[in-house]
């Protein structure tokens, strides 16, 4: 990959975590009052996708979708107006963390019931082939999403089909705080099971950010030459807890080890590294990078925090689409 | 001359004039081009539209109706059937959690103009799992509509209405009306979703009604009026949004309600029509209101249970008599049509 | 000396007693084991009965419950466990085609004794997928019984009942009940399905109350008492079988009811309280019956909203008001707690 | 296969055969008012996997049940007497044909929702492994089963605990009047997926009842050693209508052609010709059992017949379980 685009790519990722970071930090107000799922260590996967989609495409997510809406250029104002209950939000305060969406850029909408949105996603895609188009839509989920049946509903039809579809599972080795061992039995394997519906599938490493942006590339350019869908299983890890903007490795449903294992894998500071060893990226310009996105952001919080609730009235507004 | 359709060629016409009308309307389910067109309301349309565009399905009904609810956000305006509501249960979850909510809680951004058909079986042996009417289930569930015709005439034009609007219908349809026949007009026409309707006037009790029971209530009203009374037969049409005001304007009226279910009685909508009227028109009551709604237990499958498990003409027209206190003609209180009790008319010989 | 315990811990008791109890019962569902333990509820559990009787679970609700009536055909019990009811919608099908039924469509050679714990999630952003409470729906269905504990008492005994009944049981409990503490006796104990009971006797008007609103009803008889009027509370405690006889005996001494629900008004089970009241004692009513329920909207996220979508003690008082024509204290009509109304105590500092 | 086995099971499939033929012919007389899906030309995948089976172990099945009951041993009295609805029959009439059930023998009950005995069947199973117990439980499903998401989610939890189940999958091409080809995509193999699971996994011809027995006995053998669950995928073909007395051909869903060919496989007919080829079985004795068949149904029917239906009050027993 080329220093121009990794370092795109680290900006992004970057950016991200400055965005989480500031959002852990703001939390304790207790004026966000809504869960937040933190994606914190799972950057190199939203941005690494991301980077493959046009406007024009679609992407959907789940209950941890903060990184896939800023990666696939979600306005960040709306976004944090949104955490905090605002009718500047995306969704008018109505949805809250979980529910961001973004039409401007093509991000279709997140919702956390776990793998609900994965055919949704496939609906997406759909809709657009039978309207004659070819977008790309991407389907965001953890691997616990796998564990549900309409997962795989959703690849049979979307392979039967051959839909523009790109199936990104986060395997983050955890369900809140349950491990893989009690969920699914040690012989999964997620190739052979997307193999076996005809779909497509690359397993890689979900903290290289240069690793997820080929895979991606290659599954967005199947995509789009009519190939049908593909699966990728992007191996993560969550830093923070489950929900909310804490460390919880104390509860002891992790190792320090692991975590720690996983912290040097950073994906932020693996980019960062990189373009340091290329001579692509210096002091100064991290620092003007850590600048920059810390103006925005707080720009972005002032809109947020300043903004109006919304109006009593509101209450009973859109339930049904006029 | 009027011109004479049946309930599922009512249906058929509508989906025909939905999809010649408008390029983003397709329909799916199960079985939708098969060679029997699901009780014959689909016959037809994929030899005229094509395949894209009426279509099959795998046997997946959570995963796609999320597949619809994804095309319907990019545009498109599905038209799923699910030849039982019982099936439709794998599917309750993008229905109730996604479809139902799509609109309201992204603030008004989102749409999703889907139409779901279920069909409400009933008669020869279709038992505990073929055979459930779950209207007050999606009635509870606010950014659903519910529709349930009773004619032809309403079938057609509220379907249309329903792929005409812009947020998700529930369109249920009971097996047992699927043959019945009636005046249907050509051409695209719309019966707006929220209007109930009189079918019937009278002075004496209002019968409230849904789909088949509409016909269940007109045949009591003909005992009825061997008795001397008069009742006025309410069709709700549309169990979401209800119109409340032509209920309640004809309890008011009358003075005596019973309000009929294709559903049980605890928790089903005939409790919800009973609830406003308590509400709203205490006043103008005579005597208490009722409901005659199924009995507390699944559908058993022999029909020698089946025929004491749905209410009937006469189990109307004897509430009827109860709240009035009127003394049933003897010769007619049990109608002696010879008719076997589990199907709906001669023509229908099993197995479904 | 009273025992006093928290909601959550007599929910962790009960399970503790029933597991010791029989080694037929187990507890399953998606993070019973894990360090917060369903909020509490499953805390310890694991570590004493070990991982095959006190287990986790793939993301797989629907196959799961299916897992579970199996297992309980061939004579196992288990307790599942759903930390939102909203989650329970993908195994609907399970619960309500197959584990209410079969009892009855294998002409009572089969038993499922399954109880389904679903909680009811409010405040703190819970938003629409997050905070439904659909007890009408479960009440709606012939086989299943459905049970809302509002005391810690009634928690354990109710629970206790539910494990050891032969059918399936849906156990909602309101998250904003796991916290509050009252008295709970030591040892296995029972609390019949089926019965309500008198939380509160007063002559003015009853109030039907279940699960969480039981509470809000007690605060909104404290700011009645200042207005000179004394409200009859009835909790329900369970939904299905409904103990009808206690409800309609405290309206027909009090001639007044307004019933309270978790969930929508429409179609809500309410209704059903309404209707029941309507029909059977009319005659003694000296007002109409009223609702007190969420407005048909899906739960919005934000706070400044959440807080107009829940009726409180106040809306509960002015609708009581409102039935007996009595002008409100100025002073008591808003209750000025001071405390943000997204968090049941302030104790409660989110996300969840 | 030994001849002695091999006449085991050709009498039994027969006894299938013949019992599925008669209702077929009965059931113009429209006293059997609930729907049947009949079996004929699918008996060997029954018989085949229920003949590894002892009564202590599980059966579940879905809407295609008839053989599956009778290939465990069910009654055939109580069976028949089901579909007249009477009060003598396994469901004392309340189930009709979808739900029958023979608890002395296993037959654990079988239930239409496409799919949904599946995990019912793993919950067999996993109660019986948790009694400490290691009964086999067999789910028969068809193919249109494997598209529901269930199916997959059973799967999982199966190879995860490594239940003693036996999965069965009648592949007979379609589901209702829908052929494979728009349901699931051309390069679906339920052999990956299953795989991909950890649930070995084997494809068989449907229609060779010895081939059926051999990889079913395999398939408990490993549940029964504690090695986990098995799905078998086996081909075979319904003859009649969906659902119905009939034959539907003329309705143009598939071709005369195709039904030839299976009529061919005839698994009853190929079991016959191998035993008369090894002179194991010769007219005579085929006529013995064809008589001795019809009695028992004879018998049966007139038990059905003859029984009374439910009394009214039955309306309302059995909603709950005292
Ligand atoms: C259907 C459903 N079941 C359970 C939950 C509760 N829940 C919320 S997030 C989550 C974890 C899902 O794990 P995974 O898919 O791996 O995503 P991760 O949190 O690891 O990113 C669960 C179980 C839910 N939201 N929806
Ligand atoms: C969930 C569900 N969807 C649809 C149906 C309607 N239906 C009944 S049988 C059947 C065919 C299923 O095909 P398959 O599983 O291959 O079994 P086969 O009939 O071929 O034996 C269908 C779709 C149903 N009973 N349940
Ligand atoms: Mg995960
Ligand atoms: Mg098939």
């Amino acid at each position: 990959m080329n220093a121009e685009t990794l370092g795109e790519l680290f900006y992004a990722m970057l950016r991200i975590r400055l965005v989480e970071e500031r959002i852990a930090e703001l939390y304790a107000e207790q004026e966000m009052r809504c869960p937040v799922h933190l994606c914190i260590g799972q950057e190199a996967v939203a941005v690494g996708v991301c980077a493959n989609l046009s406007p024009d495409d679609y992407v959907l997510s789940g209950h941890r979708s903060h990184g896939h809406y800023l990666a696939k250029g979600g306005n960040l104002k709306t976004m944090l107006a949104e955490l905090y209950g605002k009718v500047t939000g995306c969704a008018q305060g109505k949805g809250g963390s979980m529910h961001l969406v973004d039409l401007a850029v093509g991000f279709l909408g997140a919702a956390p019931i776990v793998g609900s949105t994965i055919p949704i996603a496939v609906g997406a895609a759909f809709g657009s082939a039978l309207r004659g188009e070819r977008r790309v839509a991407v389907a965001f989920f953890g691997e616990g999403a796998t564990e549900e049946g309409i997962f795989h509903e959703s690849l049979n039809f979307a392979a039967m089909k051959k839909l523009p579809v790109v199936f990104v599972c986060e395997n983050n080795l955890y369900s809140v705080y349950s491990p893989l061992s009690v969920r699914q039995p040690a012989e999964r394997d997620l190739m052979a099971i997307a193999a076996g519906h005809g779909v497509a599938a690359e397993r890689g490493d979900g903290n290289d950010v240069a690793v997820v942006y080929a895979l991606a590339g290659e599954a967005a350019a199947r995509a789009r030459q009519g190939g049908g869908p593909t699966l990728l299983e992007l191996t993560t890890y969550r830093w923070r807890e489950h929900c909310g903007p804490l460390y919880d490795n104390d509860l002891g449903y992790r190792s320090e080890a692991e975590f720690e294992g996983w912290r040097q894998r950073c994906p932020v500071a693996h980019a960062e590294r990189t373009l340091g060893a290329r001579g692509a990226l210096d002091e100064a310009e991290i620092a003007r990078m850590h600048a920059a996105i810390a103006a925005e952001i707080d720009d972005a919080v002032a809109f947020a925090k300043t903004s109006p609730f919304p109006k009593p009235s509101a209450l009973l507004e859109h339930v049904y689409a006029q | 001359m009027t011109r004479e359709l049946g309930f599922a060629q009512a249906i058929n016409e509508a989906l025909d004039l939905c999809l010649a009308n408008d390029p983003a309307v397709y329909v799916v389910g199960l079985g939708v081009p098969d060679p029997k067109g699901i009780f014959g309301t689909t016959l037809g349309l994929q030899q005229k539209y094509g395949s894209d565009r009426v279509m099959d399905m795998p046997t997946s009904e959570g995963g796609m109706t999320g597949v619809a609810i994804g095309s319907a956000l990019v545009g498109m305006r599905p038209i799923m059937t699910h030849q039982r509501v019982d099936f439709a249960l794998l599917a309750i979850e993008q229905i109730v959690n996604q479809a139902a909510k799509w609109h309201y809680m992204f603030g008004g951004k989102m749409r999703v103009p889907l139409v779901i058909r279920m069909i409400v079986g009933r008669g020869w042996g279709q038992g505990p799992q073929h055979s459930q009417s779950l209207q007050a289930w999606f009635a509870h569930v606010p950014g659903l509509k519910v529709v349930m015709p009773a004619t032809p005439y309403d079938a057609k034009g509220l379907l249309i209405a329903s792929v005409e609007d812009d947020s998700p219908v529930i369109f249920i349809e009971h097996r047992w009306l699927h043959n019945i026949v009636g005046h249907v007009p050509e051409g695209l026409y719309r019966v707006p979703i929220g209007e109930a309707r009189v079918v019937r006037e009278g002075r004496d009790l209002t019968i409230v009604a849904m789909s088949y029971m509409t016909l269940e209530a007109l045949r009591a009203a003909e005992l009825l009026r061997a008795d001397g009374v008069e009742a006025e037969i309410v069709d709700v049409r549309t169990v979401r949004p209800l119109d409340e005001a032509l209920i309640l304007a004809s309890v008011r009226k009358t003075g005596r309600a019973v309000a009929l279910d294709t559903s049980w009685k605890t928790a089903g909508f005939a409790a919800e029509i009973v609830a406003r009227i308590a509400e709203e028109v205490f006043a103008d009551l005579k005597a208490p209101p009722r409901r005659a709604a199924l009995p507390e237990c699944p559908t058993p499958t022999t029909p020698a249970l089946a025929n004491r498990y749905y209410p009937r003409a006469a189990d109307i027209a004897a509430a009827a008599r109860e709240l009035l206190g009127v003394a049933p003609d003897g010769a007619l209180a049990v109608p002696a049509t010879g008719l076997p009790l589990d199907v709906p008319d001669p023509s229908f010989t099993g197995p479904f």
